[in-house]
């Protein structure tokens, strides 16, 4: 039963024993004094003087230190970007959504009423309890005002944090994955860094200006006297 | 050591009290529980140190980094397992034999520390010298299976008893070739203590006799039931087969024997067939430990490649493959020491000649034997199934 | 690979299985609920067609009643046909069919879906039970009148 | 003098560290000896059947990739190309290049998962394990790329392809199809000659031709036993026609065969993958929103679609009222038919090859329960 082809098995693992660890250390990395002093690039007599007990941690290879996956640009985090001020609470996100966990309440705002009144919108609760994040919402929003996320340490102890209600989405920083947003795509862009505060370069196309939007209303209505 | 330890405690006794009747009762006791204190403690440093290079070693192996949590390079993982064992529940099945369902793990320990007992670790390091302590070692490791028999049967666990029966099986079939396979040695050196065996070791024994050796590795592989014959706790099938009960420090004593028989059976390989504590320049403890941690190595090597055996296919290799092997070994060995007496200087160089000119081959002619036959590929699928052969219905109607 | 024509393999079916067929379209064809064994069998056995894959076997609600498709593909003569049994009218009854199980061992547990889903009760097959819920799951859920809401997921002890 | 010895009947429960999900089977041994065999499933039944009927047709695409978790993009190929008949759309040339070249990843993903998992049961400690996912990482980051995740990528839409693939991913495609050659050399002179791996497989749970057709067993099984009946050969959908690959078959039927044949099965997916990456040209990667809405509503009928998927025949009946959701999906499962033969093949075999023979039929619960 024995022969060459357990002596061909053995050779390959002896080579892999040689080559590189190919998997990564997530939440933090234990590591020792030259790497720590690279990590926050300061020099190692420094290190021994400011802070000392890192200093002998890091001699014996025990100094944690954060470590960052690298996702990629389409990834889609859990926490959504919103801009407001491009929302028309057209609630197209929220029927599209195939788990229907997106609940807009809006009242009449008065303003722009020959174009049909804009709504004002109350509230706009995404329950990411709940939400699978396939980004069927983002691809149905006509005028670009939702986006995925690059986030996804967002675990919390209470079932209603989850729920991503209107001031945390508008107050939260933005930084919106490329997931269905190609004017993402085009430039050199990396979502964690540059966040996209206001929402002028967030759209695909502008939001309908008042002018635009009385024209096209008033050819679609028809005007009987 | 026993009597280093002995004359010195007598030393001393003499120095306060004179002659007292129970004198050498109390001092052998107390001279043996020390030197047993001084050997036990350096195997079980040593098991932590080896459950803890099994797993990153392990880890290299699959490219992987292994332990590396718990103190620099993960060193302490071994020690915070101890611990975290030693206060988890210990919970006890409802339907268990509780007497037997507690003495199992120490029947599984105990014996392992018995066997370092026999190894010299140096020259004039080993706890005791009994004449005959090649078959006290080959009796010690019989044990292990008693015990994993009580660890099942009194778990009254289903898949325990298949782990069990299995391992009763492997075991008793496995006892036969390693018993045999030492005979090669015995005949050489005339001597049943592994001391003598030792200090006649000028050349290892792996030279003299490769059979015997090839076959006391794979035997000790089934014994400690390694890589490709750890059929008790197969993982894919039984899960852990007859540990599945045990939990809190019981379950840590399986986890230690278990590993402490991984060096126990390195440590007697090395001994053996690799001449234990004599090398060249370093002491003899170096030499000792540096064999140890090579078998070592390989056993940990075969566990991250090959896959296991079945049953059926373990016990055809023992009765039919190694135990052949082992006859063979004895009868070639007999012969080449008969001929080649004490007299003649190189007489070790005659018999290994001997030895590898006419085992050797029968190692092969065994391979053939039992290889899984080889069924020819008919390589024409059509032949098998005649797909798309026949024209439908209509298109012979529509002509 | 050709499909069949629904209209020309259902006048192959009724030459040599009288009043077998109800009707048939340009897709598929209609078959008694009675004749299905005989006609599998021989859609099965004859050289023209050689149906020897059973794709799949499905069955769908209509209200008014119940339709199983058979889709049947041919490795030697490389063609596929689809065959229909509507079934349960009136949805009075639990409704029965002959198990193909026997022609094909494929259709054993498809026909056990359809009766643990849809209700279908198949005869002599050899294990006619659940097999995706449990056995005590009250009602059959893919059926269009099984309300999810409101059901209670206990088994209920009435039936046992 | 005859001992008296009963069966025993012992049930490797639905968790087990080597059934590939959520399966149970209550098996009665006489000694090691496999007597019976019950496979009882059901345990991960998500109802998707149900709910695809409340869904619109794109909503389904989701329901899709949850369906066979280790190959989702096989899955939503499957589905699409359904709608696409069902509702007579006629897809964009460049999005169905690139659905073809995630599928085919998919498959090599799949296979890897499946030749892994076989050899971990087989015993080895996780080392062929961990060079196979070590592959099979480097396709989920371009999945990643693709669509944004690793598993649940519900990459496709009615007419192609949701998304056109960043600039990334084809350097990172490149640099695979380099690369993986060599890996599928390693993992088979780790495996292919190993005579342990010979003396466990082969010639354990055969299944001859006729066994299989009859039980409707597609996929590599069915190759494995000597049948070339591959759909992407036999019945053509997107544009396999216009790529050449050839399709390994075997004769033997028994576990090694299922096995080496995955292996080679990979290499053909490469080459497949090699050509669509020449054959592509720039275009629409999605028909745009006049042509096939958002919401497709296809005409009142019925239509049967199906495709190879890594498993087996994968196929798709969709029934629509016309509405925005179908009446009737029903989901032709590979693996729950693969199942059918389990307790022939294994009865009399003993307990080491059950679950290697289990391995080797490659089944997925996601898929077996829907």
């Amino acid at each position: 039963m024995l022969g060459i082809g357990l002596i061909k098995g053995l050779s390959v693992t002896f080579k892999n024993l040689f080559s590189p660890i190919f998997t990564i250390q997530y939440p933090d990395k234990k590591v020792g004094l030259l790497a720590f002093s690279k990590h926050i690039n300061k020099p190692i007599f420094k290190i021994l003087r400011e802070d000392p007990k890192k200093f002998v941690m890091g001699l014996i290879g025990m100094v944690t230190i954060p470590v960052k996956i690298d996702q990629f640009p389409r990834f889609r985090g859990n926490e959504f970007v919103w801009y407001d001020d491009r929302c028309t609470a057209c609630a197209s996100c929220a029927k599209y959504c195939p788990l229907g966990i997106i609940e807009i309440v809006t009242h009449e705002s008065g303003e722009n009423l020959q174009a049909g009144e804009n709504y004002a919108i109350d509230k706009f609760d995404i329950d990411t309890g709940r939400c699978m994040f396939c980004g069927l919402c983002v691809e149905a929003c006509p005028y670009d005002a939702l986006h995925m996320g690059t986030d996804f340490e967002r675990s919390n102890y209470s079932r209603v944090d989850l729920v991503l209600d209107k001031e945390t989405l508008t107050s939260q920083t933005k930084n919106p994955s490329s997931w269905f947003r190609p004017q993402f795509e085009s430039k050199e862009y990396n979502p964690w860094e540059d966040n996209i505060p206001d929402s002028k370069d967030a759209g695909r196309h502008e939001k309908p200006t008042d002018q635009k939007i009385k024209e096209k209303w008033v050819n679609k209505r028809k005007i009987n006297g | 050591m026993f009597e280093f330890i002995y004359n010195i405690l007598e030393n001393i006794l003499n120095l306060f009290v004179s002659e007292f009747k129970f004198q050498n009762y109390i001092l052998t006791f107390i001279a043996g529980a020390l030197s047993a204190f001084i050997v036990i403690n350096a195997v079980l440093g040593g098991v932590l140190a080896a459950i803890w290079g099994e797993r990153r070693l392990l880890g290299k192996f699959q490219q992987r980094s292994g332990p590396n949590r718990w103190g620099p390079m993960g060193t302490l993982t071994s020690v915070a397992d101890a611990v975290k064992v030693m206060f988890k529940e210990d919970i006890v099945p409802e339907e268990a034999d509780k007497y037997i369902f507690n003495i199992a793990p120490l029947l599984l320990v105990v014996p392992v520390f018995i066997i370092f007992s026999v190894i010299p670790f140096g020259v004039g390091l080993y706890a005791v010298d009994i004449n005959v302590s090649a078959l006290f070692i080959l009796a010690i490791t019989s044990i292990s299976g008693l015990s994993i028999i009580c660890a099942a049967w009194a778990s009254a666990n289903r898949i325990a008893i298949f782990s069990a029966l299995r391992s009763v099986a492997m075991l008793i079939s496995y006892e036969i070739p390693v018993g045999l396979s030492l005979v090669g040695i015995l005949l050489i050196s005339e001597s049943m203590s592994v001391m003598d065996i030792v200090i006649f070791q000028k050349v290892p024994f792996i030279l003299l006799q490769p059979v015997a050796a090839f076959v006391f590795f794979l035997g000790s592989l089934a014994e400690i039931n390694r890589t490709p014959f750890d059929l008790t706790e197969a993982e894919s099938e039984l899960a852990a087969g007859y540990q599945n009960d045990y939990s809190g420090m019981k379950w840590g004593l399986f986890y230690l024997g278990e590993f402490a028989a991984t060096i126990a059976a390195s440590s007697v390989f090395s001994t053996l067939f690799l001449g234990g504590p004599n090398g060249p320049f370093l002491p003899g403890i170096f030499w000792l430990t540096i064999k140890v941690v090579a078998v070592w190595f390989v056993i940990i090597w075969i566990r991250a490649t090959w896959p296991r055996f079945r049953i059926d296919q373990v016990l055809n290799l023992a009765w039919k493959g190694l135990f052949e092997l082992t006859l063979v070994n004895i009868v070639v060995t007999s012969i080449s020491v008969i001929i080649w007496t004490d007299s003649d200087p190189n007489r070790l160089l005659y018999i290994a000649l001997f030895n590898w000119i006419f085992t050797v081959p029968f190692v092969f002619i065994i391979i053939r034997l039992l290889k899984t036959k080889d069924y020819v590929e008919i390589k024409e699928p059509s032949l098998i199934y005649p797909v798309g052969s026949e024209i439908p219905k209509f298109e012979k109607v529509g002509k | 690979m050709k499909t069949w024509n629904g209209n020309l393999l259902s006048e192959e079916i009724s030459n040599h299985i009288e009043n077998s067929v109800v009707n048939s379209n340009e897709k598929d064809v209609y078959i008694e609920v009675e004749k299905i064994y005989l006609v599998m069998k021989f859609l099965k056995e004859t050289s023209g067609f050689s149906f020897d894959l059973l794709s799949s076997v499905t069955a769908v609600d209509y209200f008014d009643h119940f339709e199983i498709v058979y889709q049947l593909k041919s490795l030697i003569t490389l063609t596929k046909a689809t065959i229909k049994v509507k079934l349960g009218f009136g949805r009075k009854n639990e409704p029965e069919i002959d198990s193909v199980y026997s022609i094909w061992k494929g259709a054993d547990f498809q026909e056990r879906e359809i009766y643990d889903l849809m209700g279908i009760k198949f005869n002599n097959h050899p294990n006619m039970k659940r097999i995706l819920l449990w056995d005590g799951f009250p009602g059959h859920p893919l059926r269009k009148d099984f309300v999810t809401n409101s059901q209670s997921m206990v088994p209920d002890l009435k039936e046992k | 003098m005859s001992v008296k010895s009963e069966p025993i009947t012992i049930n490797l429960g639905p968790q087990h560290p080597s059934t590939h999900g959520v399966f149970r089977m209550r098996v009665t041994f006489d000694g090691e000896t496999i007597i019976d065999l019950e496979p009882i499933f059901g345990y991960l039944h998500r109802g998707s059947e149900k709910l695809a009927e409340e869904r619109t047709y794109t909503q389904i695409v989701t329901l899709t990739d949850r369906m066979d978790y280790v190959s989702s993009m096989l899955n939503n190929q499957g589905y699409i190309l359904a709608l696409e008949k069902l509702a007579h759309i006629d897809p964009k040339p460049r999005g169905v290049w690139l659905r073809m070249i995630a599928s085919e990843l998919q498959r090599i993903a799949s296979h890897l998962v499946a030749i892994g998992f076989l050899i971990q049961d087989l015993g080895a400690w996780g080392t062929p394990l961990t060079y196979a996912m070590r592959e099979r990482e480097k396709i989920l980051q371009m999945f990643e790329m693709l669509c944004g995740a690793r598993i649940t990528n519900s990459y496709l839409r009615p007419g192609g392809v949701f998304m056109d693939a960043p600039i990334q991913f084809w350097d990172a495609l490149s640099e695979f199809t380099e690369h993986f050659p060599s890996k599928i050399e390693e993992l088979e002179k780790l495996l292919s000659s190993n005579e342990i791996i010979f003396s466990r497989t082969k010639g354990i749970a055969v299944l001859t031709a006729e066994q299989a057709i009859n039980a409707s067993i597609t996929g590599p099984i069915l190759r494995s036993t000597g049948v070339n009946w591959d759909l992407r050969k036999s019945d053509p959908y997107d544009y396999y026609d216009q790529v050449d690959f050839n399709i390994p078959t075997h004769t033997a039927g028994d576990n090694y065969a299922r096995y080496i044949l995955r292996v080679q099965e990979m290499k053909e997916s490469l080459s497949i993958v090699k050509q669509c990456v020449e054959k592509i040209e720039p275009g629409p990667v999605r028909p745009h929103h006049d042509e096939t809405p958002n919401l497709v509503k296809p005409p009142v009928g019925d239509c049967y679609s199906a495709i190879e998927g890594s498993k087996g025949e994968l196929g798709f009946y969709l029934v629509s009222d016309g509405s925005i959701s179908p009446y009737r999906w029903h989901v032709r499962s590979s693996s729950l038919i693969n199942l059918t033969l389990l307790k022939d093949m294994l009865v009399g075999t003993l307990f080491g090859d059950l679950f290697v023979t289990f391995g080797s039929i490659d089944i997925n619960m996601g898929e077996v329960d829907r």
